[in-house]
């Protein structure tokens, strides 16, 4: 839903910023063997493969190796240079000054002899993100740069409109080359590009086959040294069960992400490695204030009371993951330990939801003057996917024992988000946000963000948070913002605009042939040019 | 019979086209209709990793230069239709008419082997029933295929490749990632085997034909047949087995591209149905007019074959 | 004529089990017939009285289900000598209670196989059959004269298909059907019933039987047509001199063409004899159902004397439970007092009452 | 005179049947087991109204997921949420049931009727009703279902509408072919001639006499069907919905598990819907051949 990166990420900025200017980064001299396949299991198939007008977390892993951005960040989660050799930003921070890498060269295009990498690229592919008839995401991320202008080939600046804290960070996302897409102004889908991409990558593009397997092959030249695995396949599936059965019969080497039911039978089997990263995600159920009944913060609390999140982490995911009692991801800076999740208390509940004036009825369904206090529950439909069926049929359970009657309503993916974001016809959701770099919340409680298409779907409204998330944009203090963050992070945990639910750890399994392999979270594929596979395993 | 059928095919073929021609419009029209009623914005799914605003709904039109109002954008797709462009999917920007040649192809396959293979198991049923009646011999097998025409198509595919998967390791070979190109048509066997077992008209099939050649069998000129000591199969043929069969092709095939759709996902065909699902999930209506074209073709196919049978073979039409 | 008997049937007995009555329907109930070569056997009765059915169970054409067939069928030929039931009980079975058949098993495959084993040398070969009406009985999906070329490849003389055409435009010629290499190609349906029926009688000729079976063939069609069909029949008879076993309801068509004739009644024969005896109307010794029975045709008598047809009172037989007598007593006219309870209580056999001329009437047992 | 004859009139010479061949006949024993089944029907919405089920169908147990068989009172184990299977299995069809009836009406009625308007009037009706059907057998049915769920709500009621209609075109098909075929033979001319009024044709001697056992097979067809597209539905996600127990959702859940091989969860269901489906085909078969009275499987 939105656009993030690394909370982690943020955290290490405030060390990084500050090391400048950077150790020139080491080629690849780990004298591990090149060689070797590597076929990964995608469900589904990417769209497209090129950064800009792609939005799926498949073309994205694609094109993590594909292409580079100005900065990147390394295992430790630190920025690093990857286009950039060295970054200048002003003491205002409004205007940062790349310094770019002089030997690096775009992937050949059949028939043609490589072209360097310049200037001129990263004003293209600025531009061409800004151009109004290109459709991407990014946009509205990059909204707060004034210009960028060409200094000189290997020189670019950047002006923003206002400062803001880590920039530097978002200046990560992926060049491409002016001499890519036959059109030079803007991209849609329907360029050639966005299927046979070029870039700067570890790895080259070789073709994509009849069954959409996309095949990717090592670049020589990389700069930072010829990556070792010499192929990557992405193969796409259908099904999960398939998928994670190709894995345990070695049809393929790697799952990026490990379906929850599958990790027994995986971790039964020595032949492979799970491999733990942070969702990057948090689930909630989201209450609809506009609902009378809901609108009183008890009756919501009261719900959180009565759900049993350790009972559904433990039975459903095996426990892999934290439940959390904010809108911030555990053990970032914004995170408020203080703030204990509430515990499992039926009775509790049940208290809360006299004091706010319902009693037993007859049918054992909570009243409050004739009233019943009966809620639709929208979820949308997934194919196979039964971790959301558990978790929403125990909540109708657990709420079921308080007597709070939930009718659980599966609905068609485009009319759910119709639903919840635009006639607003729903009581309760349940759904999952990606943390927000920055971990910026106003879009998702502030009273302002209230109306179809907006993310405060729930129209909740509190003046006190509003005035906080105000105040937090203004400063660029970092300590202020994290205090007032802390404070946020209490009045919505005792407030439950959501019941917040958890963090999942995310596994990616592959064959233990492949060896140092580091995950990036959310890019997943940002260190692949380190990993490799013993001579003796590549066959 | 050669000749004198040819004309009236002649005929038929050009009146035919004409319903098809009519048919594919209709079709094409109510689809749309359908995709218009049904909630979700195709472009919403190019704006997916944001929360779009409205206005920028809006700004993908304005940019993509799609009408507003759902009959403009229909008679935009119509009219290039008419010039032969489908259109490009607006999930992927590919041509959709190369996608779908690409992928029909493998449906194709996959429909047509499974028809087969259906008749393959229902006929010799049929047929021995109509001629003998139930028999020691005939009644398991008619078993059989009433139970194999009540099991869902995808548990099945799941029982098979697991057979082969723990019983034979076959798996690499199952989804074409083994290089081994002795076994690799496996590969292509397997779908069609279970699709062609469980698109569930096994059953349906075997009683349809068995009762049109049990009554064929009753006629008078069949008694005639054996009176001369001709052979019965050769007399009934045509009425009790050419006309039936040409009719069961006809009507299943939409049966069996419905099946497609579950059995290519389980098997992880690249074939239509699963574009088609994909599509119908994005709202991604160029793919899917096209696609509904595709199959209205292909139906409308089934249905020319039928009647170019029936008047081949009934002299009466000619 | 010689007089060496090609088909001797003796107490043939085809029954039919009626599932809902719990019953036989004895449709055939023991007849006994010889037809000699050359000769022409008229087979004449009241439909119901199974006539047909005779003939389907001498083409073992008994596929109803089940259908319980006995007794002996001689077919003699030069070369041929068979029983063309042979064996066929063993495929039979009856499931009893107390003594009450309650249900027939056929092992249909079986007795398919021995009947196919019977026959094979028989069918299209020795014996061929004209069917009543044509148009059922020929394949509408196939040209006549593709069917009749095909009886003659069957009967095996002819190897070669051009030959065979040949063969099959002589034998449309034969049967008078005009501009034949015309109607080679056309489909039965573009016919009319009686150019149908000659296509039929081409493709029964065409092989060439040693015996002819025609059952009823003048009926569904209309009169003119009828007699047309029959001129036909006589001249081929003239002409190729077949021994046929002439069926059918239609006495002048019998007395037309049979030299001999049987009188069939309720399953079983009444009168068999030389067809001159048997259907002159005014002869006096004869059995009274033959007597009622051409006393209902018009004829020169009739029309001289201005007198009226008489129709023979009472139903055709119920043949499921026949009576223990004789079968005809219910509708007979002739009984005398004093052998009334015999009819009643015995059925008469059949007996020579002149040489060659046999009757099942107590009248002639004195 | 009886001297030949083997086959005398009680039937002597022919062998008796031994004792164990003589069973009844197979239609009885299909319509048995066709009865059998609907019987079964009845029993489970008696089960489900009464409470009488071993467990509340609903009722989870979080510490006992995908019980496997005979644990402890869960005779066929848990599901994935810890639901007694058995109890479920029971409630299961009649998730089908009322739908499937649905779908049948529709699909009977309609279909008849424009049968009989294009048989029995021809001409352009004829024309334009097969136009109309050609249309329908076009569609893309799954995909069309998904839309059609999309723009409503994944409800089997809905998708049984849909069923219904797309099948329109068979039994449309099957009455005017009947009844093309008695033209043929010109039996309504005869009934005509008679001074029948159309009306007691079309209803009696048309649709009773003729086309009942065609309308009987197609009736329990459609609801073999039924459960099959909403099983195939349930694999794509959009059959019937949770908490409502189906067989096709259960199928689907258990089939999750299948290759880990767990195979109780889905194996359950699956045969529920074999032995159903079977017994409406079998059911079909029989009351045809003995309406008809015709022999045969």
């Amino acid at each position: 839903m939105k656009r993030l990166t690394s909370v982690l990420l943020i955290m290490s900025l405030m060390v990084c910023v500050v090391m400048l200017p950077w150790t020139e980064a080491k080629g690849r001299t780990d004298g591990n063997p090149n060689g070797g396949t590597l076929n990964y299991g995608e469900y589904g198939r990417a769209a497209t493969l090129d950064p800009i007008t792609s939005n799926d977390m498949i073309s994205l892993r694609i094109s993590e190796l594909i292409f580079n951005g100005l900065v990147g960040i390394d295992e430790k989660q630190e920025i690093v240079p990857e286009l950039a050799e060295r970054v200048q930003m002003s003491d205002d921070g409004l205007k940062y000054t790349f310094y770019l890498r002089k030997d690096v060269t775009w992937h050949p295009k059949e028939g043609e002899e490589p072209k360097a990498f310049t200037a001129d690229d990263v004003i293209f592919t600025y531009n061409v993100m800004m151009h109004p008839k290109t459709i991407t995401s990014l946009k509205v991320r990059f909204e707060f740069i004034e210009s960028a202008t060409k200094i000189d080939d290997h020189t670019v600046e950047f002006i923003l409109k206002r400062p803001i804290l880590n920039a530097l960070a978002k200046f990560s996302f992926k060049i491409i080359p002016k001499h890519g897409p036959e059109n030079g102004e803007f991209l849609t889908r329907e360029d050639p590009f966005v299927h046979k991409p070029i870039g700067t990558g570890p790895y080259i593009l070789r073709n994509i086959t009849g069954d959409h397997e996309v095949i990717l092959v090592a670049n020589e030249d990389y700069f930072h040294g010829r990556p070792h695995i010499d192929k990557f396949i992405a193969k796409p599936f259908a099904d999960q069960n398939i998928m994670s059965q190709a894995l345990m019969f070695n049809a393929i080497d790697m799952i990026v992400l490990v379906n929850p039911r599958d990790i027994p039978q995986i971790q039964g089997d020595k032949h492979f490695v799970l491999q733990p990263y942070n969702a990057l995600s948090y689930s909630f159920f989201g209450y609809n204030t506009r609902n009378p009944l809901l609108a009183d913060k008890r009756v919501r609390k009261a719900i959180t009371y009565a759900v049993n999140r350790q009972e559904m982490l433990d039975s459903f995911f095996q426990g892999q993951g934290t439940i959390i009692s904010g809108p911030f991801a555990p053990g970032s800076w914004a995170y408020n330990l203080d703030v204990q999740p509430l515990s499992y208390a039926p009775e509790k509940a049940i208290e809360l939801l006299n004091e706010a004036g319902f009693v037993q009825g007859g049918d054992g369904i909570m009243e409050k003057d004739g009233e019943k206090l009966s809620l639709t529950l929208k979820v949308p439909i997934e194919k196979e996917s039964e971790a959301v069926k558990r978790v929403v049929l125990a909540f109708k359970n657990y709420l079921g024992k308080i007597g709070v009657d939930i009718q659980a309503e599966f609905k068609e993916w485009l009319s759910w988000k119709e639903d919840v974001f635009l006639t607003h016809d729903f009581d309760v959701i349940f759904a999952s946000w990606v943390f927000d770099d920055s971990a910026d919340i106003t879009s998702l409680f502030h009273s302002s963000e209230i109306g179809p298409w907006m993310n405060n779907f729930g129209a909740y409204s509190n003046p006190e948070v509003d005035s906080f998330i105000v105040e937090s944009k203004l400063t660029l203090d970092h300590e202020k913002r994290r205090t007032i963050y802390r404070r946020l992070h209490s009045i919505l945990a005792d407030e439950c605009p959501y019941t917040f639910l958890w963090t999942l750890t995310n596994y990616a399994a592959y064959h233990k042939r492949l060896r140092h392999v580091a995950i990036h979270p959310y890019k997943f594929f940002s260190f692949a040019d380190g990993w490799y596979i013993p001579e003796h395993d590549q066959q | 019979m050669k000749l004198t059928s040819v004309r009236p095919v002649a005929t038929l073929l050009s009146r035919e086209l004409g319903i098809t021609a009519l048919l594919l419009f209709g079709v094409s029209l109510v689809v749309f209709l359908v995709l218009y009623l049904s909630p979700g914005d195709p472009f919403s799914l190019l704006l997916q990793g944001q929360m779009a605003t409205a206005a920028a709904r809006e700004g993908v039109r304005e940019a993509l230069g799609v009408p507003k109002a759902w009959y403009g954008q229909y008679l935009v797709w119509i009219g290039n239709m008419l010039q032969g462009n489908f259109g490009t999917s607006i999930r992927s920007g590919l041509p959709v008419l190369n996608e779908i040649v690409r992928v029909g192809i493998n449906t194709l396959y996959l429909t047509i082997g499974s028809m087969f293979v259906t008749l393959l198991v229902a006929v010799p049923i049929a047929l021995s029933s109509a001629r003998r009646g139930t028999t020691a011999l005939n009644w398991p097998f008619t078993m059989f295929a009433y139970v194999v025409s009540a099991l869902p198509v995808f548990w099945l595919g799941y029982i098979v490749i697991y057979i082969f998967m723990h019983k034979f390791g076959l798996f690499p070979i199952l989804f074409r990632f083994s290089r081994d190109q002795g076994l690799s048509w496996l590969y292509f066997l397997l779908p069609i085997f279970v699709l062609g077992i469980g698109n569930g008209t096994i059953s349906e099939v075997v009683r349809f034909l068995r009762e049109e050649m049990s009554r064929v069998l009753a006629e008078d000129y069949i008694r005639t047949a054996r009176a001369k000591g001709a052979s019965i199969w050769a007399h009934s043929f045509k009425e009790g087995f050419l006309i039936p069969i040409s009719e069961i092709i006809a009507s299943k095939i939409p049966f069996i591209l419905g099946g497609a759709v579950v059995v290519e996902q389980v098997f992880n065909w690249p074939g239509m149905g699963r574009m088609a699902w994909q599509a119908a999930q994005d709202r991604d209506y160029p793919v899917i007019m096209g696609i509904a074209i595709a199959t209205a073709v292909l139906v409308r196919l089934g249905t020319l074959l039928q009647r170019v049978v029936y008047i081949m073979v009934n002299p009466r039409t000619s | 004529m010689t007089n060496l008997p090609i088909l001797e049937i003796e107490g043939l007995r085809t029954y039919f089990f009626a599932k809902s009555k719990q019953a036989f329907i004895r449709a055939v109930d023991g007849v006994d017939l010889r037809i000699n070569r050359g000769e022409t056997l008229g087979l004449v009765g009241e439909s119901g009285s199974g006539k047909s059915i005779t003939a389907l169970s001498i083409m073992g054409l008994i596929s109803a289900e089940p259908g319980v067939i006995s007794g002996r069928i001689g077919f003699k030929t030069d070369g041929i000598a068979v029983n063309l039931l042979r064996g066929l009980e063993e495929y039979v079975c009856l499931a009893r209670k107390e003594g009450r058949v309650m249900e027939v098993r056929k092992d249909c495959v079986g007795w398919e196989k021995q009947v196919e084993l019977l026959m094979g040398t028989i069918r299209g070969k020795e014996i061929s059959v004209i069917f009543q009406n044509p148009r059922s009985s020929l394949n509408p999906f196939i040209p006549i004269g593709k069917q009749i070329t095909e009886a003659i490849l069957l009967k095996g003389r002819i190897k070669n298909r051009r030959e065979a055409k040949q063969r099959a435009l002589y034998w449309l010629e034969q049967v008078k059907i005009d501009s034949p290499r015309l109607r080679f190609d056309s489909y039965p349906y573009g016919l009319s019933g009686g150019m149908c029926q000659r296509a039929m009688v081409a493709m029964a000729l065409a092989s060439e039987p040693s015996l002819l079976i025609a059952d009823e063939p003048t009926t569904g069609l209309d009169a003119t047509i009828q007699s047309k069909i029959v001129d036909l029949l006589h001249e081929l008879k003239s002409a190729f001199n077949v021994t046929t076993m002439l069926i059918s309801h239609d006495i002048g068509v019998i007395k037309r063409l049979s030299d001999s004739a049987a009188v069939m009644y309720g399953g079983t024969l009444m009168e068999y004899g030389p067809a001159g005896d048997i259907l002159r109307v005014d002869r006096e010794s004869k059995h009274p159902y033959t007597a009622a029975l051409l006393a209902s045709i018009p004829s020169e008598k009739h029309i001289k004397e201005k007198a009226y047809l008489q129709a023979i009172e009472g139903d055709v037989l119920d043949t499921i439970n026949t009576p223990d007598g004789c079968r005809f007593y219910a509708r007979c006219n002739r009984v005398t007092e004093g052998i009334r309870e015999k009819c009643q209580s015995h059925e008469p056999a059949l007996r020579e009452i002149s040489p060659g001329h046999c009757v099942r009437c107590w009248l002639y047992f004195n | 005179m009886k001297r030949y004859s083997q086959l005398s009139r009680h039937v002597g010479a022919y062998s008796d049947l031994p004792f164990w061949k003589k069973a009844a006949p197979v239609e009885l024993l299909y319509v048995g087991y066709g009865l059998l089944v609907v019987a079964l029907v009845v029993v489970s919405y008696i089960l489900g109204a009464t409470h009488l089920l071993p467990h509340d169908p609903q009722e989870m147990d979080l510490q006992l997921l995908m019980a496997p068989p005979g644990t402890a009172d869960h005779l066929l184990g848990t599901d994935f949420v810890g639901r007694d299977l058995l109890s479920r299995l029971i409630l299961g069809i009649q998730a089908y049931f009322l739908p499937g009836l649905l779908a049948i009406a529709i699909a009977l009625t309609l279909g008849t009727f424009l049968g009989v308007l294009a048989g029995y009037r021809g001409g352009r009706i004829d024309t334009a009703i097969s136009y109309g059907a050609n249309l329908i057998d076009s569609f893309p049915r799954l995909v069309l279902i998904l839309l059609m769920v999309a723009a409503f709500k994944p409800d089997i009621y809905y998708i049984m509408v849909i069923v219904g209609l797309t099948n329109v075109p068979v039994v449309l098909s099957l009455i005017k072919g009947k009844i093309q075929f008695l033209k043929e033979r010109d039996f309504i001319e005869a009934a005509i001639a008679l001074g029948l009024k159309s009306r007691v044709i079309i209803l009696k001697h048309i649709l009773w006499y003729n086309c009942r056992t065609v309308l009987i097979i197609q009736a329990t067809l459609g609801m073999a069907e039924a459960i099959l597209i909403e099983t195939s539905l349930s694999y794509l996600g959009f059959g019937v919905q949770e908490p409502t127990p189906s067989w096709g959702n259960m199928v689907q859940a258990g089939a999750n598990y299948f290759m880990q091989g767990k195979f109780w969860p889905s194996t359950a269901p699956a045969l529920a819907i074999l032995v159903t489906i079977m017994g409406f085909h079998l059911l079909g078969d029989g009351l045809n051949t003995i309406l008809e009275g015709k022999r045969g499987t």
